[in-house]
């Protein structure tokens, strides 16, 4: 729905998840992360189902992390970045073989189905091409739990998930899990809001805006983000061109 | 209307009957007429249509021709042809106790709930009145002791006599047995047997099938014999039994006197 | 695991049962009406029965729990998300159940129903009195079995918000990273709810034998 | 591009998917299948001994989820240092599990037997083995037919669970094309039509074996 | 060991034959002696223990003292008390073939296929032998014309028939009939007794609970009244019938030769 309803309504409803540390989680039974501290009528889904409900309506916008990818612009507007979304790979803590990029060749990886870090993985194996080596099995799996379960049995040599998640996993088990070098080149988290509310997505960039410019943004991003990323760009995103050129992608 | 008025004297009585299942005729133009309080006996070779004309009576399975009246009144269809609404042919039907060789009591209800269930949720009795009534009915038929067990624990004999019970608690005008014995041990027959001779003793209008020719004989007051679906000898017990009028019947006898090989 | 995982499997359990408890109570009528009119065979309405009963079958309860959530705006409807998540596992069950009644009607005894008939039961009192109580007891190990699988099957509605057993214990593993204790609890719960079913079908089962004779 | 022509280009990936659940479908219910024979076999005519811990195990199985069940085999095990792979452990999840229902089907199909043909097959000299292979099993599968169909459509809908262990099936291969393009109604309907014509298809083979146990009495359908 | 040499002429030699039932004995100290070619029938009321006794010729019931042996080997237990091995003890039922009031029929299996049965996976005889010894078998018993039926399309008279050849497929040294024809209906019950006749004129070796009298005159060589689980009669037929030794036996002829209502 445009800004005119929601108006009208009274409140927004905003969809948003419940096992995506540190964007959105829940800890002692409380949604937390970043997210929550706007004041908004939220309802918790799945990630396998969220973006679908917004597009479909059920919701005004998602209040996620959502990474930005071009089969996202096909139906939603972002609203200026407030997180970078670089991959980086996760090796077990102690793992040796796994000292740079290059080392990644024919490994087996761990992936989230479906995910903007699938759809981006061309660019890691054009890196991996470049250093003279191939991308090896790719595991997908329906969460990412799963995912660091495997890493940390063996089954999978590494999992490559965007910068935010990864630098709260480390620190939270950093004697099972060590950070790696950056897979992709530049990738921001947004909201996404649905392409027929251009006035709701008007109204979010200013809101940010004002964010910014009060400071409160970064304080948000320092307390749940670890670092505040202060080079992201300030318009929304809204073609698969603009963001292609943010990111420095089709080289 | 001459037949109206027969029937209404009779407890039965049943003018061309015809029934057919898939274009085998199995009774072929059937008249009976059965009095208060007389009993009457249904004989003949398997598969000559007897069960089929006592379930036409209380149209568990529907003729294709012809009227049956039970105390005056016609089962199943209207005189005008029109078939008759589900509630009004249950309350015919309650004018007939039927007792089936397989006994067919409920096995969810004990003796004293399969005896009671009619009479409290077809007729309305008031529990109290219904429990009354059956207990001198299983007195009757000597199962009393018996009232609160299961019918699984029941040997054949038993159970035949609690569905006798059940047929007779709804009060009926004729009672309808298709052969109530056959289905039991050599041993029970004699037990069942002894209830249905009391009945017949006390009055109760009966239609009986049966192979028991001696009992038949002994109970009776008219024989109809049927082969393949026509009626081919009636007649008093001792007439049918010493001297009967077709060869059919006589070689039938001699069969069912003294069972012996071929 | 913490205290307040603990609640938080608990309560994840609470929404399990109660969900399911709700489908299962709607499910078994919804099965009896829908087996009792398909009896009638009643021209057109009978296949689409047939064609209903056939898909809702087939079709995974994940599928179906999205499908009903995100197409409700679509028709009109304003559904929110529990009684989409009871509508989704209803319209799977009561298509199993309706195929158990249904054999449990053509199974049952003719003579008996005769017997009935014979001391002047209307069908309708036939039904009530002598098939019903019976039936109830024949079908309820395929009754039971199949509510053991709505209980197994419900974690699909998580997939539109409800926060049921399982996806407790994913937001539990989303942040300690260690997605076993959580479900190794959840298992056993799930275990003492259908566990308790179980118990249930045999206390009937032992009835179940004044019935074979 | 329509949501429709995605899913066309995507045609093939749906096709691996619709035949890897073919496979994983097939490969475990014939080893359920043979589990629940093996069982039903184990149960007849054995001491407490051996029926307890085996009836204790069916119930079991009976009362954990599937998806529990898989997820403890697969993330559960290596850290007992058994690390299964993932295709062959939701095979052998699969088997096991519905095996136990077979078995738990056939049993209480197997109680109501009639005690009299057991007596004349010891009265022709059969013994347990040949009598169980010979004389009760094919009838116990024929009267159970109708809730091994049931049975086999709940190990249908069992194998969209395996998406958590990574099997790329045909619930899998939805689940990512509706996440990448978020297009879960069109998605989900082309799934809804796979499983449904493989469930048609079983229901027709059901029935059919039907008309070869009505021939002999034991269906009255 | 006397016993020994007097079991190697009979067919089936019971000695010192006990058991029980949760206290209640059921067979006291029964002796029998069938010799080849013989038919032997038992008679007795209701739970005086006649099947009891057949079904523990083959072992179907163990009996708790006493010893059987067929056609001179001893079955269930070896002379030095080890219980037999279930093969061997398989091996020695062969040699009995038992038909069963319930027929028993395995439905799964076409008529030809019920006879092959045992004799193929039992005696492991080719199929094609099995097959042409079944069809004389069903011959014999006028069923082959029906080989290829199902046991759910065959009149019980048909059934009993076919089981009757199915027991005849193991070509046993001694046939036992439990009530062969106490589930039949008046009219099928003479097809079978005239099949069983043919075969007591053939020499087979026989032994037959039955409450058919007269059948039981006109085939056996001896008679044997149980009652409460004693031999309290035996005798050759003729003065079995004719002139009873004991007042019970009396009592129960009389019963039992018109059957009439208690
Ligand atoms: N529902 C039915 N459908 C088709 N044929 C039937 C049906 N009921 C009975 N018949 C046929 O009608 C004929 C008469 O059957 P009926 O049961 O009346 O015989 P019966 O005289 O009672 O025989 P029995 O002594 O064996 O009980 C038989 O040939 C039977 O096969
Ligand atoms: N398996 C059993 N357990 C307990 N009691 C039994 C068992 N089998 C038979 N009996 C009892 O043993 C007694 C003799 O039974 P049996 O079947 O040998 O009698 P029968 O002479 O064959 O009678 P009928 O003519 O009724 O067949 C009966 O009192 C019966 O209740
Ligand atoms: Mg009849
Ligand atoms: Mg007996």
């Amino acid at each position: 729905a445009d800004l005119e309803e929601i108006q009208e309504r009274g409140y927004m409803e905003v969809a948003t998840e419940d096992n995506y540390a540190p964007f959105n989680f829940i800890e002692n039974g409380k949604a937390k992360g970043f997210n929550a501290d706007f004041e908004i009528r939220q309802s918790i889904l799945p990630w396998t189902g969220l973006l679908a409900a917004v597009s479909n309506d059920q919701y005004d916008m998602a209040l996620t992390g959502a990474s930005v990818s071009d089969e996202r612009l096909r139906v939603f507007n972002y609203t200026p970045p407030y997180a970078s979304a670089q991959h980086f790979y996760i090796k077990r803590a102690g793992d040796e073989r796994l000292q740079s990029v290059a080392d990644l060749s024919g490994k087996t990886l761990g992936v989230q189905a479906g995910s903007v870090l699938l759809s981006r993985l061309p660019e890691l194996e054009k890196m991996l091409e470049e250093r003279g080596g191939e991308l090896g099995e790719v595991v997908e799996y329906a969460s990412y739990p799963e995912a660091f379960a495997d890493l940390a049995n063996g089954r999978l040599d590494y999992v490559i998930d965007s910068a935010v998640p990864v630098n709260t996993l480390v620190a939270s088990k950093p004697d099972v899990f060590a950070k790696g070098q950056a897979v992709s080149g530049a990738g921001y988290v947004s909201w996404p809001i649905p392409k027929d509310s251009p006035e709701l997505l008007a109204y979010m960039t200013d809101f940010l805006e004002h964010m910014k410019e009060t400071g409160r943004l970064a304080e948000l991003q320092k307390k749940w983000f670890g670092e505040s990323f202060p080079n992201l760009p300030d318009e929304p995103l809204t073609s698969v061109e603009q963001f292609h050129e943010l990111a420095g992608l089709d080289g | 209307m001459s037949e109206a008025n027969t029937s209404e004297t009779a407890a039965v009585s049943i003018r061309h009957l015809s029934k057919s299942f898939d274009d085998v005729e199995v009774l072929r133009d059937v008249e009976l007429e059965v009095k208060t309080g007389e009993v009457v006996t249904i004989i003949g070779s398997s598969g000559s249509g007897k069960s089929t004309l006592l379930r036409c009576i209380n149209w568990l399975e529907k003729p294709d021709r012809g009227s049956i009246h039970i105390a005056g009144q016609r089962i199943g269809v209207h005189d005008d042809g029109r078939a008759m609404p589900v509630r009004e042919l249950a309350k015919v039907r309650a004018k007939t106790g039927m007792v089936f060789q397989g006994f067919n009591l409920w096995p969810h209800l004990n003796v004293l709930h399969n005896v009671t269930e009619a009479p409290i949720h077809v007729q309305g009795k008031s529990k109290r009145e219904a429990e009354a009534l059956a207990k001198a009915l299983l007195d009757k038929v000597g199962m009393s002791h018996k009232h609160d067990s299961y019918p699984n624990t029941l040997s054949g004999g038993q159970k035949q006599r609690v569905a006798i019970a059940r047929a007779l608690a709804m009060q009926p005008t004729v009672m309808l047995f298709d052969e109530p014995t056959s289905a039991l041990d050599p041993e029970l027959v004699g037990e069942v047997l002894a209830v249905i001779k009391d009945l017949s003793a006390e009055g109760y209008t009966m239609v009986m099938v049966t192979h028991e020719m001696a009992f038949a004989r002994a109970v009776s007051d008219q024989v109809v014999f049927l082969e393949k679906g026509l009626i081919i000898e009636r007649a008093d017990p001792e007439t049918f039994f010493t001297t009967p009028k077709t060869d059919r019947v006589r070689k039938f006898l001699e069969n069912h006197d003294t069972p012996s090989p071929a | 695991m913490n205290a307040s995982a603990w609640q938080m499997l608990l309560e994840g359990a609470w929404t399990t049962v109660w969900i399911s408890a709700v489908s299962i109570a709607i499910g078994v009528l919804a099965g009896l009406v829908i087996a009792l009119i398909r009896l009638a065979r009643i021209p057109i309405v009978d296949q689409l029965l047939v064609l209903y009963i056939s898909v809702a079958r087939a079709t995974p309860l994940v599928t179906l729990a999205l499908f009903i959530f995100l197409s409700a705006p679509d028709l009109g409807l304003d559904f929110n998300r529990s009684v989409a998540g009871i509508l989704a596992l209803t319209l799977n069950t009561t298509a199993f159940n309706a195929e158990i009644w249904r054999s449990a009607f053509r199974n049952f005894s003719r003579e008996q129903r005769e017997a009935a008939m014979a001391t002047g039961m209307t069908p309708w009192i036939t039904f009530r009195r002598i098939m019903l109580p019976q039936m109830v007891i024949t079908s309820l190990p395929g009754l039971i079995n199949e509510m053991s699988f709505l209980i197994k099957g419900s974690p699909a509605i998580a997939v539109i918000g409800i926060v049921d057993l399982t996806r407790v214990t994913n937001r539990i593993s989303a942040v300690t990273y260690e997605p076993l204790p959580p479900i190794l609890v959840a298992g056993a719960l799930y275990m003492m709810v259908i566990g308790c079913l179980i118990w249930l079908q045999r206390i009937f089962e032992r009835r179940a034998n004044r019935l074979a004779m | 591009m329509s949501n429709w022509e995605i899913l066309w280009q995507a045609r093939d990936e749906f096709l691996i998917g619709f035949w890897r659940t073919l496979e994983i479908f097939g490969l475990s219910i014939a080893g359920a299948f043979l589990i629940g024979c093996g069982l039903l076999y184990l149960l007849e005519g054995s001491r407490k001994r051996l029926t307890m811990p085996l009836r204790i195990f069916i119930d079991a199985m009976r009362m954990l989820p599937f998806l529990i069940l898989v997820y403890l085999l697969y993330y559960g095990l290596p850290s007992v240092g058994i690390r299964l792979d993932a295709w062959w452990t939701g095979v052998g999840a699969l088997a096991v599990y519905h095996g136990t229902y077979f078995a738990e089907i056939f049993r209480s199909n197997r109680l109501t037997f009639p005690p009299g043909q057991i007596e004349a097959a010891k009265a022709h000299g059969f013994t347990k083995s040949k009598m169980f292979f010979r004389l009760i099993l094919p009838q116990v599968i024929m009267q159970t037919r109708p809730l091994l169909g049931n049975q086999l459509i709940y190990a249908l809908k069992d194998t969209a669970f395996l998406v958590i262990i990574t099997v790329r099936e045909l619930t899998a291969v939805a689940n990512s094309l509706s996440s990448t393009y978020f297009i879960p109604t069109e998605a989900f309907i082309v799934v809804i039509g796979f499983y449904w014509a493989l469930s048609v298809a079983m229901e027709i083979i059901i029935k059919q074996c039907g008309r070869f146990s009505a021939k002999r009495g034991f269906d009255n359908v």
